[in-house]
């Protein structure tokens, strides 16, 4: 009995901590936030050595062929640094192909996934969140129709995975005939999320298996990792702010010293510390508790929307003014924790799912 | 209680809502910083009839009624009625004016008010220091006295409309030496003086909502102070006693309120509307509680300032609970929206413009700056539940 | 346009205070609920006597023929002070034979509810609330029969007023044959209700003009006295409060002066008062503002029962451990806080009663 | 990670079972304050096993093993698993035996141990006083020495169990000119000594958990001290030390949470299951995941208790998060009871024997009481983000 992370695990957090530290500065970070899309493809390369995209690739394509709860681990230091680099497009969809594609679809795309050399977006939207201006894909005779919102990692992706009305899977690549990729923009610049409107667009189905039980698993493994990526957004406001704290002063004392101050970060603290256990286990479970996984991974994300919002006002309320301003960019990790909450499952859907996992209410 | 107006005051309701039809073609955009031209014409009409500038005396460009609280308040709710902007409410008219009617000299007076008030001359304010921060008084600006002028160096930040600004007033200290609420004066002078910088301050929203204005040897003649030389601090407390009434309007909660209940009517999520999610509507309901006793309790402080009466409690919660309600009516109509809900600087499929992330955002900075929620707390356990201030400290040596 | 009490509604107030600051002390307070019912004949009187019972009887049978904003700040009153008395089942049954009973019936019974002589409880609480446990009462050829749960004001009630099934309401006696009375005890005390079944049981009907109109009255009025009694009761709380925070030291200084004790203090306030002014308005609608009397019921009840909470929990942790005890009696306001929240429609019923009234939803 | 135990755990978990299985039919019921003869045969059988008093020496009356935390908690689970009650868990047990074995000299271990661990002698704890509430060390109780004796005079609260105690370990001032920390002294003396009153404090559960102790000149011989004199203070914080793992435990909040599921099962309004309101399925899902990442984060404070390190944050924040939960699954079951969940003081129709209205008070007093949350805010602030402590005070005449 062991609930901890491995030696490995966390080195592996704190090489990427430090590379992101060196290549991923405060500048930089808004120097690609201020661009239309958010294209940094040095900060991807260096986490592309590093084997972040490679976490769930099997070793026999390249890949390092961890987990989802190294993925995870990955997805915190990422969200730590709101780093602009896709990241959940990538894994997802090498783990669609991993567990549903062919061999040949494997040996196509699995290695330059791994070395980052290839990027795939990922649309499922639809089957994650429930359909928005009742968007959805429709597939027939190897072409693709309809609607897709808020594809994850769109921007510089070479191909997509995209889910279907019917609960297939299917690649398309992005120059496609008859797709058509409209970026849009939400507060988080950092990461890139698109429409894409199919038109008979020729595709691959991606049919292997127990395609509805990849389904799942791609869906439970990215509220892991978007759990782990505000897990590490709102623990960076939190050190940031007690570091604030520490040093500023006002009325003749620094403002740490003030008990409202304190509090207000003994409650984040209090709230988040938790929140990390439930990042591990869900992670854990995806790959080691089949019957957990589904119901830890909507858990995870749904309490960690709620704590990362209150983390990322409160830790922004200790600023005082200054917070809200650009100079300190602590608004990256803000708006990061603000859009995670929304993709994948609001908090308010995934505890009804939840309860439907459990047999509480019928679905 | 007796919610009903009287028979003078629906005459003088009918007589707004009668210029209202009359004049509704002629009401202009909301702009940016400083007013256009159609805005000021409207601010010319609107005080020439007693909608702007209602109690400031006619001899410095007002109408000069008499004070009346109700009829200021019908004003605005026919005005809010038509959707019709109200008279200009920027820092100079809510700020710098009324501080001039009560400590300035009668040539100051005859200069700025009329075309203060006439928008032709705009005014920032600079209070704010990046080292102050709520501890406003510990501000550092100098002003050093050259026997003719004050000679100031330093820097002011959150100053919105600097870059649109005509005018300034300013604290600055004037008395390095004395306590630091009594070294302090009030100067005013033109934003166009030699040495003046002012650098936009972007904030999370992505606007530049407010500056910082750097000072480099900027010459003021001596006879721009307003109230006695050291004696600033006073001076400017007496503005904002003004500025706090602009804060937590529960109209704008309202509206926003309304506008949500569109929202939710509209929005649809695999077909159902959000409206018909028992957890959005339970939280729709719980704001709208919210909402409506912010709008009670504002009746009832405006009942209590008809009565000259102070009002107490009711009105030292105003900017913490209406702060709080706008910034959670934002959370709200994010949430109903889902990923169209982090949609934003005019993204496809962006809903209302992205107002609601930027009013989430930008209503995060009124709860924290401009008197924070912390500070509000301290105000209502003090004032008015008669606690005890925060002992002073040992001297830093005795600290642990 | 005044929105303020006016001199009598004050004077009113404050003399049902201090006569209950005199007859019901907290020694006073605590003997009467540590009775199995508690019967506080002295009370009742010494509140009857300022006609707090007759606040809506209509003069012409004895009554001060006033509203229901002037019950609710009665009811404030009562709330203040814990009072034992029966107020809520009076006033309501007092409303429902003003509306819909007969001459006869106006003339026998409210004369006495109006002098505190006669004691009328009321069974409401499957119309309001919903039915647990399946009870409900059916009428038939002038006989009840069936359960109604959670009878208010019943331990010294003469007659009660009975809401059946199908919207009608009835006048039965104490002791009329068939009815039994089971007395149920809550967390408060100082207030009685109880189970009452029916066995063809003899009743007269209440059944003058719009009775469907009525009932709803009663309703709406029920809940604006209760978040009243809520309101009396948690300001109560914060008064005592601050109290003790201003005189308790603890590590050298008064507890009120530390900044997380004040905060506590401050937020209780902020959040307590806007309430006041919506129980004046949602009182002053009940006889003004037909449109707007339901809604504002629900809404008040609703907003006040998430208040209370908050305050007795909060003003609770002021005081520390001698909080808990007995010994200061906040308890007695505690509990009444908490057993008004859940008579009468749960805040979650109400609001979404609130949403139906606006059309927002279907019922 | 790995949540699998290896085969030695593995086997003592079916050596556990098999204990229970054949025991099981022993099982006292839990009473009240003082163990009957049921609990303290089945108190010798567990220790005689090993399953209680496990890690404590067998010359002191302990099953004599080395500490083993997967073992303890392995006990702990399957005792859980067949609801069968664990070994006594009085302050006697987890407070003073402990302290005895680190500090006491051996005559105390050989008198006091072995009764207690049996659950023949009982004790309760005297430190708390009205005047000190959080500030512990300004306790007044006073000892004061007559060359053989102590003679005690003062006053103690919130001491549970004092009315069926023998034994009490207490804090008393010996040294009333020293700073306030170094005058204590740890004793302990028989609750049947002379000149001591109990009186039982009602609390708003409207039980009498706690109790009063007032002290008028009792007499105690000065050899009953714990440790030196004057150093009462540093050895009660040993034994405070081990009182804080009691509360917050992970496995209460998941029990409760079962029940609760139950309970909306069960519970109907209007003929519907209130599983099937949204707004209470959401709540209890709200929950589920607060419990959920409790009971991790255990798992997480046991590996690092496993591996001999310090839990750090994981740590601190049990207390301030488990009290506040167990009051939140409480506050939820009554509001799924509606007015059933009011009922209490076994009236006709209370659920569960009010068991839910007890918790939601009396979790409340474990909010408050034991190291507020406030106190629990202080310590993690500054034990676990390094915050500066609450700077020192002027002099009260330097006060505002």
């Amino acid at each position: 009995m062991e609930f901890a992370l491995t030696h490995d695990q966390i080195q592996m957090q704190e090489s990427l901590d430090r590379t992101l530290e060196r290549v991923a500065p405060l500048d930089r970070i808004r120097a690609v936030a201020d661009q239309p899309t958010p294209l940094a493809p040095d900060i991807a390369a260096a986490v592309a050595e590093l084997g972040a995209p490679a976490v769930l690739v099997p070793e026999a394509y390249g890949g390092l062929g961890l987990g989802v709860l190294d993925a995870a681990l990955l997805a915190e230091v990422l969200g730590r640094h709101a780093a602009p680099v896709p990241y959940i497009g990538p894994v997802l969809a090498g783990l669609a192909l991993s567990l549903s594609g062919s061999e040949s679809q494997k040996l196509a795309w699995l290695p330059g996934i791994a070395s980052g050399k290839t990027v795939l977006g990922l649309a499922l939207s639809e089957f994650a969140s429930g359909a928005r201006m009742d968007a959805g894909v429709s597939a027939s005779q190897g072409m693709l129709n309809g609607k897709a919102l808020f594809a994850l990692d769109a921007a510089t992706a070479d191909a997509f995975i995209v889910a279907d009305r019917a609960g297939g899977l299917h690649l398309v690549t992005a120059n496609a005939t008859g797709l058509t990729q409209t970026a849009l923009t939400s507060i988080d610049r950092t990461r890139s999320i698109a429409e894409l409107t199919f038109k008979d667009t020729p595709s691959e189905p991606v049919d292997q298996g127990d395609v509805a039980n990849t389904l799942i698993r791609m869906r439970d493994a990215g509220r892991v990792l978007l759990a782990a990526d505000t897990l590490g957004a709102a623990q960076r406001m939190i050190d940031r702010a007690v570091a604030y704290a520490k040093e500023r002063q006002q009325f003749g004392r620094v403002i740490g010293s003030y008990q409202a101050v304190k509090h207000m970060c003994a409650e984040m603290a209090a709230e988040l510390e938790p929140c990390r256990a439930l990042i591990w286990y869900a992670g854990y479970a995806q790959d080691a508790l089949p019957d957990e996984a589904s119901l830890t991974a909507a858990h995870a994300k749904a309490h960690l929307s709620e704590i990362g919002r209150f983390v990322a006002r409160t830790s922004t309320e200790v600023f005082g003014g200054i917070g809200i301003t650009d100079l300190l960019g602590l608004h990256y990790l803000f708006k990061r924790i603000g859009l995670n909450r929304q993709l994948l499952g609001a908090p308010e859907r995934l505890r009804r799912e939840a309860a439907v996992m459990q047999g509480f209410i019928d679905a | 209680m007796d919610l009903a107006y009287d028979a003078q005051y629906a005459a003088f309701r009918e007589e707004v809502r009668a210029f209202a039809e009359a004049h509704r073609h002629l009401a202009p955009k909301r702009t940016g910083h400083r007013p256009t031209s159609e805005q000021i014409v409207w601010q010319k009409l609107l005080i020439a009839h007693g909608y702007a500038a209602r109690t400031i005396p006619a001899a410095y460009g007002g109408f000069g009624a008499a004070p009346d609280i109700l009829k200021s308040r019908i004003i605005a709710e026919v005005f809010a009625e038509y959707s019709l902007p109200g008279g200009l409410a920027n820092q100079g008219i809510s700020m710098l004016v009324p501080t001039l009617l009560e400590l300035g000299t009668e040539e100051q007076k005859q200069a700025f008010i009329a075309p203060t008030l006439q928008g032709e001359m705009v005014w920032c304010q600079g209070y704010s220091e990046p080292g102050a921060g709520s501890d406003l008084a510990s501000l550092k600006t100098r002003a050093d006295d050259d026997g003719e002028n004050f000679i100031i160096n330093g820097q002011k930040i959150w100053t919105s409309t600097a870059h649109a600004a005509d005018m300034i007033f300013c604290l600055v200290r004037t008395e390095p030496d004395a306590p630091k609420h009594q070294g302090i004066s009030y100067l005013t002078f033109s934003m166009k003086s030699p040495g003046i910088e002012v650098r936009p301050l972007k904030t999370m929203t992505g606007g530049a909502e407010f500056n910082e204005v750097f000072f480099t040897d900027v010459k003021v003649p001596k006879t721009q102070i307003v109230g006695a030389r050291g004696q600033g601090w006073f001076v400017a407390n007496a503005t904002l006693k003004h500025e706090r009434g602009m804060l937590g309007d529960p109209n704008a909660a309202l509206s926003r309120l309304k506008a949500i209940i569109d929202l939710m009517k509209t929005e649809q999520l695999d077909g159902h509307r959000v409206m018909d999610n028992p957890l959005y509507l339970d939280r729709l309901m719980q704001l709208q509680a919210r909402v409506m006793s912010m709008q009670f309790n504002g009746m009832r402080i405006l009942t209590s300032a008809l009565k000259g009466e102070a009002p107490g409690m009711a009105g030292l919660i105003v900017k913490l609970q209406g702060c709080e309600l706008n910034h959670q009516l934002a959370a709200l109509a994010i949430d109903v929206m889902g990923e169209l809900g982090v949609l934003y600087h005019g993204s496809p499929h962006e809903r209302d413009g992205g107002v609601w992330q930027h009013r989430y955002m930008f209503d995060l900075g009124l709860i924290i700056g401009g008197g924070t929620a912390q500070i509000q707390k301290n105000i209502i356990s003090e004032r008015g539940l008669d606690m005890p201030r925060e002992p002073k400290l040992a001297p830093v040596s005795a600290r642990a």
